[in-house]
């Protein structure tokens, strides 16, 4: 089931849709990650940031109370831990460290809430490469924190003042600047999305996450877990968790955003779950499932979690839906806000909101034996960004 | 009328081609009509006529804007083909849009449709030549051209396998970076035009938006001149935009023919 | 120079200033935290959280650009990725187990800024312990967000109303309530203050930061530190990486907070630098050094690091001080904020103002050569809950 | 006037003791001359003069509040000491503070200054017994009485501690908790009462506000009774403020008599 380097597509899904202006850059990248995925000192050195730098392994913690309320053995994947806050960072320090083997100076990237370009943000940092990060001008305002997060750590953050002010247009311009610059820049994708190699580099820099469950389960419990449960939006926390167990006898459940419903109008959705109503259709260079209207416009995503509000999904979560290797499922808004108060009050743990729609699943799936017994869930952040946004919400 | 029938005529007048780009439906699916024939009156030579996607990441600000201002005016890919069926005009059309709208409209449902209305060639800016094998192969079986871009930064391997693949004629990024109207025109635009070794005609787009700059583009040795976010500008404003369309289009064709073949 | 358990003082510091109805209950407390502190089950279930719940060892990272930018070798002890940003949680897990192994049913405990109640409440979660927490009313309003977060985890916060409605309100309000409720409850003290055990327990907890600094340092270098500089505040951090180097052929600085200067008045000091230019007096349970006026009234100090915003400081470190085991030094408010810029900037990662101070002082000292070739800074805690303050200031 | 003097005194009348609290310089210096002689003329037989400090653990509420106007009205030890040795009063005065402001004065000259000011003991709230050696030292050599706490909470081997360590009286605290007026007597003070065994006298206080209570606790077997936060609390609403607490220390007193002894 694994893919051959040299294919772009998993099955039907991938490839590489993009303007011919930005080939060769794409062709290099493909190039240069394949000369240095298997090189044992980028990894030696990479598996140097990964631990000093980002704090791994991140723990897997038995969580016993809400285990017993929720009737399963729960380990929880404590990517929660990770500096910066989420697992964000395990991909950025990857391709920053590419960045560097491939001799570019400089590194770009698009944000809509933030967390992506933060994690891009400390990466430049830690490698010393400058930084741009483009986001919508609306964004800025309503995240304006984590600009200044970003600020502080030395990159500069550039509203898009075009189209709608958000993270679309934010990614039209880092498209451009990237054309207008590819010799000197490497643009930095923050999900398993965008034409190859992205989707396959970044499950690969998330696939850490997987390794060290690994070792973690076989120390604890003497075997694999029943499931695996992880929130899906692009797609890479659910990819880095599931990709080392993709032969294994292991349940695979990526859980999207239920949003407020399964409703759609000519514009908009009211869900972000793409891999559960998407229909196939190319977006941001790649073949993939896509919530789009019946000419092909994409649709508005929505979800109360920011980092899962996208109206694509990564092309190997696609392809494993397809072939039933992996069981999309959703969880709503309410059903996300309930499991993270059950998180909080019961371990002490506060999860992202993104994290918490796999929690959700959890719940609601727990009782019907669908996980088995032990089920691992990534908790791919920690939710103090998402403070305001549940404190604003009736519990 | 076929593209190249159109090169070929031109040739035999010893002059460039103008191909001017707007979006359909920009602001509203009427106007489209008469800003086309405003542009063929003005002495385009052929259309590009754009058809609008959600997430254009190919384009600049300026076409964005357009592609926007469309959505909003409600335009489809049906009233595409509406407005399509309905222009009257004897240059060739080209439509210029994202692989998503064609996919989702099935390929051979797409381009019998450029057939029936009569659109002679399709630009998908985010479709590389890797991916298109399968349009490619509807296109030659319906006799369409599939026009593909080059830039400076195409590699040499890359460029043997886009000529072999397009026709119609080699869309030539003058520059590198996405469209948008510029004030200069890059001296790299002659060493890409020498580049491209191919007999399908060279058209150079990106960034052209007077009769100089135009002038100067022919001189590199190119066949045509595209020309889109000057146009889009002109309709952005709102004001005399037939007019001015016509004005534009015939200050470039002038640029162009002042420099001969 | 370590200290026998049976001795409540380090030299003539410490001892027991407390209330009769308190003292059976820090009799107790003693007598329970001597028996189970070399207990082996005890040990390794808090190494257990220690790991898996608060994401032990934490990482020490040689930080290269800023090591460029000073002068000096810099490692960084990454506390900042600890559960809930801090080194807190290390001492209120220890608490909260030990609570657990006495049998008692509930956690009390006082906040200031509210880094500590926020870590006794993911405590309390993560063992099941009914917690709550005094904290000033006016706090409670100048940190909503973290009276949120003790909340989402289950834990009570209750507004003190009396007096100046800060920390010295909530601190008395606690008492009380241990007062009426020695037999059930455990109260919880923060950093290595109050009366005898506290300190010596609050220091054993943090140690950990220590222990695992010279198995890091050895590894890496081969040799131990030169030198290892701490913010002070308590002094909770500071005595956890200095103690298991106390016999060591290192030098230990411990960095409090000069605010804006060294001024004093009859009620307030600019300052928190209680080591540096306190009096030796006897104040929330122990005799230590203070700062107080003529008359022994206790001044309100004053620092940007609310952390740090302190009277007092623990006594074990005005013995060691005495001693010249240890080096008190300080750093202005505007000296930590410009080592606060240099750390988001160079490393890419945001420290806690507290820590900035630490910072601050190796950027001053690092060229006299007093540090020696190689310093450990202690990065106590991450920066997320100080950017307002440091976006209120002008760089 | 020594304390085991009045104690002895009022045995002989077959009465147990009032011992009122007020904190000195609440909340202007210049008034508590008058309070303190209103109390006395409202009959109490021990005056506990608080001097105040600045963070006041093991006080409530209401007593912390009067500490604060204390101090905002510019209390010092200097003018505390001052107050003292004006008062003209012929009973037991004692000093009621915490162990800082001893500690900084100098532990021999602060008990020097109680005896030459005329205070005749010291209760130090947060001064332990295992802590209290080296003012125990200056108390006996300048026979000052040390009066030292003891809860429902204290082991016995503690008990046996303090009580060997303290004289003047006992201060039993009859509930858990800190001071602050209650509502009703807790059914652990007789059992307190008796667990002390002693021969110096037992003073109840904590939570004592009426004649009626003060009564119950005589009863108990108690010597004497401790109202701190009610006097206080005169003091704090500043109306007809030495008529209230004379009229209070006479319900009081009347209480205490009307249990007998
Ligand atoms: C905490 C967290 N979890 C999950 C996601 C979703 O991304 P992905 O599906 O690529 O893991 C995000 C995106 O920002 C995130 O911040
Ligand atoms: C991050 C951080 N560092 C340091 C301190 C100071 O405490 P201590 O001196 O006990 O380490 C605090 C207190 O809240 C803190 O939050």
């Amino acid at each position: 089931m694994k893919q051959e380097l040299k294919l772009t597509k998993f099955g039907k899904y991938g490839g590489q849709f993009v303007p011919e202006v930005l080939m060769p850059a794409i062709e290099e990248l493909t190039e240069q990650y394949e000369k240095y995925k298997d090189d044992p000192v980028f990894n030696k050195e990479l598996d140097y940031y990964l631990r000093d730098f980002a704090g791994r392994p991140s723990p897997l913690y038995l969580a016993k109370h809400l285990s017993k309320e929720y009737g399963v053995r729960i380990y929880l994947k404590r990517e929660d831990l990770v500096h910066g806050g989420a697992h964000k960072l395990n991909n950025t320090l990857g391709q920053a460290l590419l960045t560097r083997y491939m001799g570019k100076k400089r590194i770009i990237a698009e944000t809509g809430a933030g967390q992506h370009g933060t994690a891009c943000a400390m990466a430049g940092a830690a490698f010393g490469i400058k930084t741009e990060v483009y986001m919508g001008a609306r964004d800025t305002v309503r995240q304006r924190m984590n600009v200044y997060r970003m600020e502080l750590m030395g990159a500069k953050v550039i509203p898009v003042k075009s189209g709608s002010q958000t993270l679309k247009d934010a990614i039209n311009e880092a498209m451009r600047d990237w054309a207008a610059n590819v010799e000197t820049t490497h643009y930095m994708i923050g999900s398993v999305v965008g034409p190859h190699p992205y989707p396959m580099m970044v499950r690969d820099f998330q696939s850490v996450i997987g390794k060290e469950v690994r070792t973690q389960i076989m120390e604890k419990e003497g075997r694999f877990p029943d499931s695996i449960v992880a929130c899906t939006g692009g797609g890479s926390n659910a990819m880095g968790i599931f990709y080392p167990f993709i032969e294994d006898d292991v349940d695979l459940f990526a859980v999207e955003a239920g949003g407020s419903g399964m409703k759609v109008t000519e514009k908009e959705a009211l869900h972000s779950a793409t891999l559960c109503t998407g229909e196939e259709g190319i977006l941001h260079g790649m073949h993939t499932k896509v919530l789009q209207n019946k000419y092909g416009q994409i649709l508005e995503s929505s979800s109360i979690a920011a980092g899962l509000d996208y109206a694509g999904v990564g092309p190997e979560l696609a392809y494993l839906a397809d072939i039933g290797r992996i069981e999309p499922r959703n969880s709503m808004d309410s059903e996300a806000l309930d499991a993270f108060h059950d998180l909080c009050r019961l371990e002490g743990i506060i999860p992202a909101l993104e994290s918490s729609h796999a929690l959700a699943y959890v719940k609601k799936a727990a009782s019907s034996g669908e996980l088995g017994d032990i089920v691992v869930i990534n908790i791919s952040g920690r939710g103090d960004k998402d403070l305001e946004t549940v404190m604003g919400m009736k519990k | 009328m076929k593209i190249s029938d159109k090169f070929n005529e031109l040739k035999k007048k010893r002059e460039g081609a103008l191909i001017a780009y707007i979006c359909a439906g920009d602001p509203t699916p009427e106007g489209t009509k008469e800003y086309v024939t405003a542009l063929v009156r003005g002495g385009a030579d052929i259309i590009e006529l754009g058809l609008p996607f959600s997430d254009p990441t190919a384009d600049g600000p300026t076409i964005q804007a357009g592609i926007e201002r469309a959505l909003n005016g409600g335009m489809t890919p049906d009233i595409y083909f509406k407005i399509v069926g309905s222009l009257k005009v004897h240059i060739p059309l080209v439509v210029m849009t994202y692989y998503n709208l064609i996919f989702k409209r099935g390929l051979e449902k797409f381009v019998k449709d450029c057939v029936s209305f009569g659109i002679s060639g399709i630009i998908v800016p985010d479709l590389s030549a890797e991916e298109s094998g399968e349009l490619a192969g509807f296109c030659k079986q319906y006799n369409v051209d599939l026009i593909f871009l080059v830039a400076p930064t195409t590699t040499e391997s890359r460029m043997k396998r886009i000529l072999a693949e397009g026709t119609g004629f080699v869309y030539l990024v003058a520059r590198m970076g996405v469209t948008g109207a510029r004030k200069d025109i890059a001296a790299s635009t002659r060493e890409l035009v020498e580049r491209v070794k191919t007999t399908t005609p060279k058209a150079v787009g990106f960034g052209i938006s007077n009769g100089k700059q135009a002038s100067e583009i022919i001189r590199t040795g190119a066949d045509g001149v595209i020309v889109g976010s000057a146009f889009v500008d002109i309709i952005a404003s709102g004001k005399d935009v037939p007019e001015r369309l016509e004005a534009l289009a015939r200050e470039l064709k002038e640029g162009i023919r002042a420099a001969g073949k």
